[in-house]
């Protein structure tokens, strides 16, 4: 049979994360036999939306992608269904007006985990320190972008329950090593020893403030209890050197089950209208053991 | 010293005839100062209608401040001035123009990227439902030109064309207003008197019409051809008003310098008196050997030679190609055919830099575009060509730098607040001077002068070219160009005569005077 | 070398001629790029062309005349996030009827432009620097209004959103056609009015403009407004086009604008150059990144390499040809 | 005015004395305010003023491990990537040019110095172990060879072909990030070799060692327009280049040299970046840098149009953008506001520099200033 055509449209390549995502689902399209038509946006709408147009006009069997903004994306996904050709979202979900006009949505959910960040502090804040105020330090991502409104979201929802917890200071690092140890550098200026918790949007900023933190002569991971989200090599490393206390796992290793579900989709198989990934949270403790199983 | 006179600000009633109506427009008490320099103190000036005024002054005088002022390009400090009685205070030269003030200003004031037809119309375009009429303006603009008996595309952008085309253009535009008042500031300056005696054509119709035009320049020639009256101006404040008949040349130029009446040599106002004396150079081999030397659509293959010591001068009428000669021999513009030997070695000159390591200086006619760099210090700008052949590394110490530059200034009597001040805020004919000063300063073997005394006073033109013809008598050649005839003559050793890019005769000192040349441009062909 | 073109001379011939080596340079990319990807050509495809780049086409019509007078607009990306920003808002939360949005948001993107101009004039200021806070501050803006999309729901947007107008065998989207009026109208201005005459001027030679007593400071002030006209008017059709307003949006498109309208062979130092030209640099623009999407195979960074390449072979060929005529008719350095 | 009080008081003489110093003081005054630095420092001291009074502790400087530490060394440690960048731009700027490419060359040459040097963590028996690739030097060198090497790309695209400088070095803005990307995967690099850090976050006697180096690169190119005839070619190429040429300066070679050493100072301000953050972010390391190195040459007082520069005012710049940025962070606002905020000041800033302002004061206060006068 003529091999399955995918078009598969990514947001750029900004992280490593992001970067871990494309190899994902380039691997898996090789595996499966797939044929991949990859467009990379460099995180713009307009530019999807082109590479999305082009895709119906090359007459793909299915189209994918991870949008860059939520909103939008109705017109030219009206586009895809007149085709008839069937859109998968991933990593990120969109909002539209009409739901059957995506199949399904594959990704993680960035609200659970600035939940699960939450949640992680508050049970080790019981064991560490059960009765002082903890003072946090948050570290946002890119101002607007996704995963920055939705993590600071999860995170306050959490810590909201308790009022011993207050975020003291929140800045926006563009989810950059280099801006993370800036902006870490001002808080320390700023706060000084009264930060007890930093909550990182990504590793990165993470890895970058805790050189901040290093370099202002205290102790990250002891002085300062560090919490990120993504789960990259670099933060296993840190924790094994004991220097991140925890890292939220967000799996950009998407391409297997992208390609599983494409096919289905092509068969006219029923596929569930949203397909959360299998996310851990990984604390310093298990680090050692989990690290040589990390892909990215 | 002549306080007396501008304090009262009244000039003394027009002589003319004609002019006995109340005057258009009256300056009064203006003072005009810049960072260091008061460059108009309490300046009167009466302009009527009918008449041509000429404003004389040495460089630096305030001529041109004071034209500024009144077309709103400056503000006065102080001072009035009156429009048909009534005081106006023009904050931009739109205002001045809508007023019925028209000018042109020293420097070319024109779009370089527009056609010459839209530079005369720009504006104030002809109109057709509301929107421009190309063709109108098209037909309107070479209509005009020819009045001027200027053969251009006007449709081609105005950059295309020399400074001397563009000065017309930039006439045109001035005259083709129908405006109550037009001033020229050094309108001639880079013209032939071909040109300008077209001009001074137009002029008189527009003088008999009713207008009132006020005319700088300083050519004594000039002066009293064309103008009913002169203002004489003497470091920024107005010396006096006269009468033309009233005022013998002589007269008119110790005025302009601040001489007691017998002061000046009567040299200076006699334009065709002897030259130097200087034996004329044959023989030897010449230093500047040019072959064939051409580029297609500019110049036909020319042949050159010229000595040291000796004086080359190039004539012809505008747009003659002795411009574009001096380009190719200076490696400006890269030549297409020929070849160049100097002091017997060939010398293939790809740009200025080649042609400046072998001795080769060249004064550029567009001090604008291609000679000064504005903001830069008058000493800045004469160390400029000297630094760049002796390299980057091998820096002039500063106190040699300053030494130099004071050393032209006074040499050439720039009229400068310091050495220090940016060029461009000098008047026009004292940033010429400092241009000249750049080159002088190589101390090239050979200097390419290309309109040097443009927009210079009587005398310190004749300063500027006797201590010119002196270095040449020390050795160094020169080929000059200039648009005024009598001036390449008389200092010239040998004239080429030049005519639709091409040289058509060379001649030898004594052999040609002004008719026998105009002559020789006409007939267009070897005569001797 | 055009920013030490000697006397001006050399750029004569190149303005005019550069605009042809353009659209020709276009026609042999698309050719080149139809044989080695079938269905590259169809006319849908190229239809979309126009349907993608209708608000970039926009915003470059308003730079076309900001560059023209020798100056730069670095603001457009993010007046055109604001403006869907507010129209969104205005929309979403106030109820506000549609045209009176649309209109609203032209006027604060005029009003904007203005400011921007204005400053430039009266205060001498750089074009770079104003227009750059100019950036900043639009881009603030729409993260004080919110930091999150917000989708459009109103009917006449979404009806301009879905209408598709039937066109040689394909379609087109509501927006190509105000894009296209937008450049027709500019086309005009720039050579029938005295305005479009005076941005040229101005170009040319600010200083000359001014003594020649043309309206300076007003012509000044009126490029900016309208280059902030165009950006808003691009938001509106950004707006029409993704149904959301977003302060992210249309990140970096100034240089889009910038290099699509310097590839049409306008000259940053200003007065020489057409409007049309905005859109055939729009076109190589698109031309390019359709290519690549066509191709599909290229990695994210590739992809960067491959636009760089394409970018820098198109300017060379640009170059030479031009030189090459320049040489043939005048003098060059 | 402010010496009039105390000296005129005494006696005869001594007021007489005062009357001389008063005079010299205000002509002190008046050469000060007329210097075009004037209004770059000013701008720069009124921040610090404010963080004076409303970040607490802001000027206090401690003592720790033999460096100092404290806000104002960490400001004038992170801003000097942004001082090295400008002092690049400032060139290129000054010979009528622009150079955007600067992010782009930044992310290559930390790129490259980082993978050269690079280092891997291994496992040893549950041990971490780090090992080094290539002799620093050498990695070093190579990292600012691929800096001159885009350097020299943007001179020869512009001083060579003519293309117009900001069309010429969008080429490399656009390939540069996407040619560090290419040879680092995309991934982040992280460098485990412990001299190179020295050169981002090292100290020496007490100060950062980043310091010393943006005082070198300043102090050489500093010397340079002193000692040799640069600084003056440079200017006469922005200001008129066609009289450049013709008075026989090297207009191309200049400028071609112009965007090579802002290549150079990219890629040493590239090195200082990854240095610091001890890895190489091909994605995301100058990202922006050159909008920011070209405001901080404005903001320095060098105009856009070329010609006139001034080397110590993109210096101040950078101080300005970066103490700017800084209070920003310390002041605890939200990160929403921070792009308003900024433009603000850009915006007071310009205008302060602006002559026209101070005459529209005059104008719309014209008593105050008469009063002032007399
Ligand atoms: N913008 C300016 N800034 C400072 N000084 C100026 C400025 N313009 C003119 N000056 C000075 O004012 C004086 C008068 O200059 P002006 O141009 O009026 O002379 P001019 O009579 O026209 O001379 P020329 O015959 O050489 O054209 C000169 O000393 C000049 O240096
Ligand atoms: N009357 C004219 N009609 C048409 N073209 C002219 C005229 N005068 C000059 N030109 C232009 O001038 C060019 C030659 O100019 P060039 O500068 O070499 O002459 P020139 O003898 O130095 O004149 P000028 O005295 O004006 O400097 C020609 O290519 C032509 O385009
Ligand atoms: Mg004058
Ligand atoms: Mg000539």
């Amino acid at each position: 049979a003529k091999p399955l055509v995918i078009g598969f449209s990514q947001v750029g390549a900004e992280s490593e994360w992001r970067t871990a995502n494309t190899v994902s689902i380039k691997d898996a399209a090789k595996k499966a036999g797939v044929t991949l038509k990859f467009a990379d946006a460099q995180q713009k709408q307009e530019n999807q939306v082109k590479a999305i147009r082009s895709f119906i006009a090359q007459k793909v069997d299915v189209i994918a992608f991870s949008p860059v903004v939520e909103s939008g994306w109705d017109t030219v996904l009206r586009e895809a269904k007149a085709a008839k050709i069937p859109v998968i979202l991933t990593d990120r979900a969109v909002s539209v007006t009409d739901d059957s006009l995506y199949v399904t949505f594959i990704g993680s959910d960035f609200v659970e985990e600035g939940r699960r960040a939450g949640k992680w502090l508050l049970e080790h804040a019981k064991n560490t320190a059960p009765d002082g105020t903890v003072n946090i330090v948050e570290l946002q991502g890119t101002v607007g972008s996704a995963p920055a409104i939705d993590r600071k979201k999860g995170f306050e929802d959490v810590i909201a329950a308790n009022p011993k917890f207050k975020v003291i200071r929140s800045q926006t690092g563009d989810f950059t090593r280099a801006k993370g140890k800036e902006v870490m550098e001002a808080f320390l200026k700023a706060e000084g020893k009264k930060i007890n918790v930093l909550y990182a949007h990504n590793d990165d900023m993470a890895i970058g403030a805790i050189q901040a933190i290093e370099e202002a002569g205290l102790k990250p991971g002891v002085d300062i209890t560090i919490v990120s989200i993504d789960g990259v090599k670099g933060a296993f490393e840190a924790m094994i050197a004991g220097k991140l206390n925890v890292t939220v796992e967000c799996s950009p290793l998407l391409g297997p089950q992208l390609m599983q579900i494409a096919a289905d989709v092509v068969a006219a198989k029923p596929v569930p209208k949203r397909i959360t990934t299998q996310e851990g949270v990984f604390p310093a403790e298990i680090a050692a053991r989990e690290f040589p199983n990390r892909k990215y | 010293m002549s306080l007396s006179l501008s304090d009262t600000g009244a000039a003394p009633a027009p002589a003319s005839a004609r002019v006995s109506l109340a005057p258009v427009l009256e300056l009064r008490g203006i003072c005009q100062s810049f960072p260091g320099v008061k460059a108009l103190n309490n300046v009167a000036l009466r302009l009527y209608p009918g008449e041509v005024h000429t404003l004389m002054g040495q460089n630096g005088a305030g001529k041109s401040t004071l034209i500024k002022v009144l077309t709103g390009v400056y503000t006065p400090d102080q001072g009035q001035i009156l429009l048909d009685g009534r005081p106006i205070r023009p904050a931009s030269t739109l205002e001045a123009q809508q007023l019925g003030i028209s000018t042109v200003y020293q420097e070319v004031n024109l779009c370089p990227n527009l056609s010459v037809a839209e530079n005369i119309f720009i504006g104030r375009y002809p109109r057709k439902w509301g929107q421009v009429d190309w063709g109108a303006m098209r037909r309107q603009a070479a209509d005009l030109l020819k009045q001027l008996q200027i053969e251009v595309d006007v449709t081609a952008p105005l950059a295309r064309y020399p400074l001397a085309i563009q000065q017309m253009v930039a006439i045109s535009r001035a005259i083709s207003v129908s405006a109550r008042v037009l001033i020229l500031d050094e309108p001639t300056s880079s013209l032939d008197e071909n040109e300008v005696d077209l001009l001074f054509a137009v002029l008189r119709k527009l003088r008999a019409q009713g207008m009132a035009i006020l005319f700088v320049t300083h050519f004594l020639d000039q002066t009293y051809a064309i103008s009913d009256r002169i203002t004489v101006m003497r470091n920024g404040e107005r010396e006096g008003e006269y009468t033309c008949a009233e005022l013998s040349r002589l007269a008119l130029v110790n005025k302009m310098i601040g001489a007691p009446a017998d002061a000046a040599d009567a040299d200076i106002v006699d334009a065709a008196g002897a030259n130097g004396g200087a034996p004329a150079h044959t023989g030897g081999t010449p230093f500047l050997r040019a072959r064939g030397l051409g580029r297609k659509g500019a110049l036909a293959p020319l042949d050159i030679d010229l000595r040291q010591g000796e004086m080359l001068g190039l004539c012809g009428l505008l747009g003659s190609g002795r411009t574009e000669a001096a380009r190719l021999l200076f490696g400006a513009d890269r030549a297409d055919s020929g070849a160049i030997a100097i002091d017997g070695t060939e010398r293939g000159f790809q740009s200025p830099r080649d042609a400046i390591a072998a001795g080769v200086g060249f004064c550029s006619e567009d001090r604008k575009h291609e000679g000064a760099i504005l903001e830069l210090s008058v000493r800045e700008n004469i160390v400029l060509a000297l630094q760049a052949r002796g390299g980057l590394l091998r820096a002039i110490p500063l106190q040699r730098q300053q030494a130099m530059a004071r050393e032209y200034v006074q040499a050439l009597g720039v009229k400068t607040a310091s050495i220090e001040t940016p060029i461009g805020m000098l008047s026009g004919g004292n940033q010429q001077k400092v241009l000249l000063a750049r080159w002088l300063a190589t101390a090239p073997k050979m200097l390419i002068l290309d309109e040097p005394t443009r927009g210079i006073d009587v005398r310190a033109k004749q300063e500027i070219m006797d201590y010119v013809a002196a270095l040449c008598r020390k050795g160094m050649a020169i080929l000059f160009i200039s648009s005024e005839l009598p001036e390449v003559l008389r200092y010239s050793d040998r004239v080429v005569v030049m005519r639709d890019r091409k040289a058509c005769g060379e001649y030898q000192r004594g052999a040609l005077d002004e008719t026998s040349v105009l002559q020789v441009i006409a007939a267009g062909e070897h005569s001797a | 070398m055009t920013t030490l073109a000697p006397r001006g001379r050399a750029l004569l011939a190149s303005p005019y001629f550069t605009s042809l080596v353009t659209l020709l340079l276009l026609l042999v990319l698309l050719g080149a790029g139809g044989v080695a990807y079938p269905g590259l050509l169809a006319p849908q495809v190229m239809l979309n062309l126009l349907i993608d780049n209708a608000f970039l086409l926009v915003i470059a019509v308003g730079m076309s005349f900001v560059i023209l007078s020798g100056g730069i607009d670095l603001s457009v990306g993010s007046v055109l996030a604001l403006s869907t920003m507010v129209a969104a808002t205005l929309l979403h939360k106030w109820h506000v009827h549609p045209l009176l949005v649309i209109a609203l948001v032209l006027a604060l993107g005029a009003g904007l432009g203005a400011a921007m101009g204005a400053l430039i004039h009266y205060f001498r200021l750089q074009p770079f620097i104003v227009t750059l806070a100019g950036m900043f501050l639009a881009r603030g803006l729409c993260y004080l209004i919110s930091i999150n999309s917000i989708t459009i729901d109103d009917p006449l947007f979404v009806l301009m959103s879905r209408t598709q107008l039937g066109f040689l065998g394909g379609y087109v989207s509501p927006g190509v056609v105000v894009a296209l009026l937008v450049l027709a109208l500019a086309i005009y201005v720039a050579h029938f009015t005295a305005f479009g005459r005076t941005v040229y001027a101005i170009g040319g030679n600010e200083q000359s403009a001014r003594m020649m007593g043309l309206p300076v400071a007003r012509t000044k002030v009126l490029i900016y407004a309208c280059s902030g006209a165009c950006a808003a008017l691009a938001g509106v059709l950004f707006a029409f086009y993704m149904l959301s307003g977003y302060g992210l949006h249309a990140q970096g498109t100034e240089l889009d604008a910038i290099a699509a309208v310097v590839i049409g062979g306008a000259l940053l130092t200003g007065g020489y150059g057409y409007v049309a030209g905005a859109l055939s640099g729009v076109l190589v623009l698109g031309t390019i990144q359709t290519l690549i999407a066509f191709d599909g195979t290229l990695s994210s960074w590739w992809t960067r390499i491959v636009i760089g390449a394409l970018l820098f072979i198109f300017c060379l060929v640009q170059r030479v040809l031009a030189m090459g005529a320049a040489g043939r008719t005048r003098s060059l350095p | 005015m402010a010496a009039r009080g105390p000296l005129a008081a005494t006696s005869a003489t001594s007021a007489a004395s005062a009357k001389s110093v008063t005079s010299a003081l205000s002509s002190l005054v008046a050469i000060f305010v007329r210097h075009p630095l004037a209004r770059p420092v000013a701008a720069l001291a009124l921040l610090l003023l404010l963080d004076l009074l409303l970040v607490p502790d802001f000027f206090r400087l401690t003592l720790r491990d033999g460096h100092l530490y404290g806000s104002v060394i960490d400001i004038v440690n992170r801003a000097a990537p942004l001082m090295l960048a400008a002092l690049g731009m400032t060139l290129v700027i000054a010979t009528r040019g622009i150079d955007i490419s600067v992010g782009a060359v930044v992310a290559i040459s930390g790129t490259v110095a980082a993978m050269l040097i690079g280092g891997t963590l291994t496992m040893d028996h549950g041990v971490p172990r780090y090992v080094s690739n290539m002799p620093m030097g050498w990695a070093l060198c190579l990292a600012m060879g691929a800096a001159l090497l885009c350097g020299a790309w943007n001179g020869l695209l512009v001083a060579g072909l003519g293309l117009q400088p900001i069309v010429a070095t969008l080429i490399l803005m656009v390939a540069g990030r996407g040619l560090a990307q290419l040879l680092t995967d995309g991934q982040i690099v992280t460098v485990y070799y412990q001299p190179f850090f020295f050169i981002g976050s090292g100290y020496l006697f007490g100060l950062p060692f980043a310091l010393y180096l943006v005082a070198a690169v300043f102090a050489v190119t500093a010397l340079l327009m002193r000692k040799t005839a640069l600084g003056l070619f440079i200017e006469a190429v922005g200001i008129n280049p066609v009289a450049a040429r013709l008075a026989g300066v090297r207009t191309a070679t200049l400028v071609f040299f112009a965007y090579l050493f802002c290549g150079a100072c990219a890629g040493l301000a590239g090195l200082m970046i990854s240095s610091n953050i001890k890895s190489a972010d091909a994605n995301n390391a100058g990202m922006l840098l050159e909008l920011d190195a070209i405001l901080a040459v404005t903001l320095g007082g060098t105009s856009l149009a070329g010609g006139k520069f001034s080397l110590l005012g993109g210096v101040v710049g950078a101080l300005i953008i970066q103490t700017l940025t800084y209070t920003i962070y310390s002041l605890g606002w939200p990160p929403e506001v921070n792009m308003v905020l900024k433009s603000v000041v850009v915006f007071l800033v310009c205008l302060s520099q602006s002559p026209e302002s101070g005459k529209m004061w005059r104008r719309l206060f014209p008593r105050r200033a008469q009063g002032d006068a007399a």
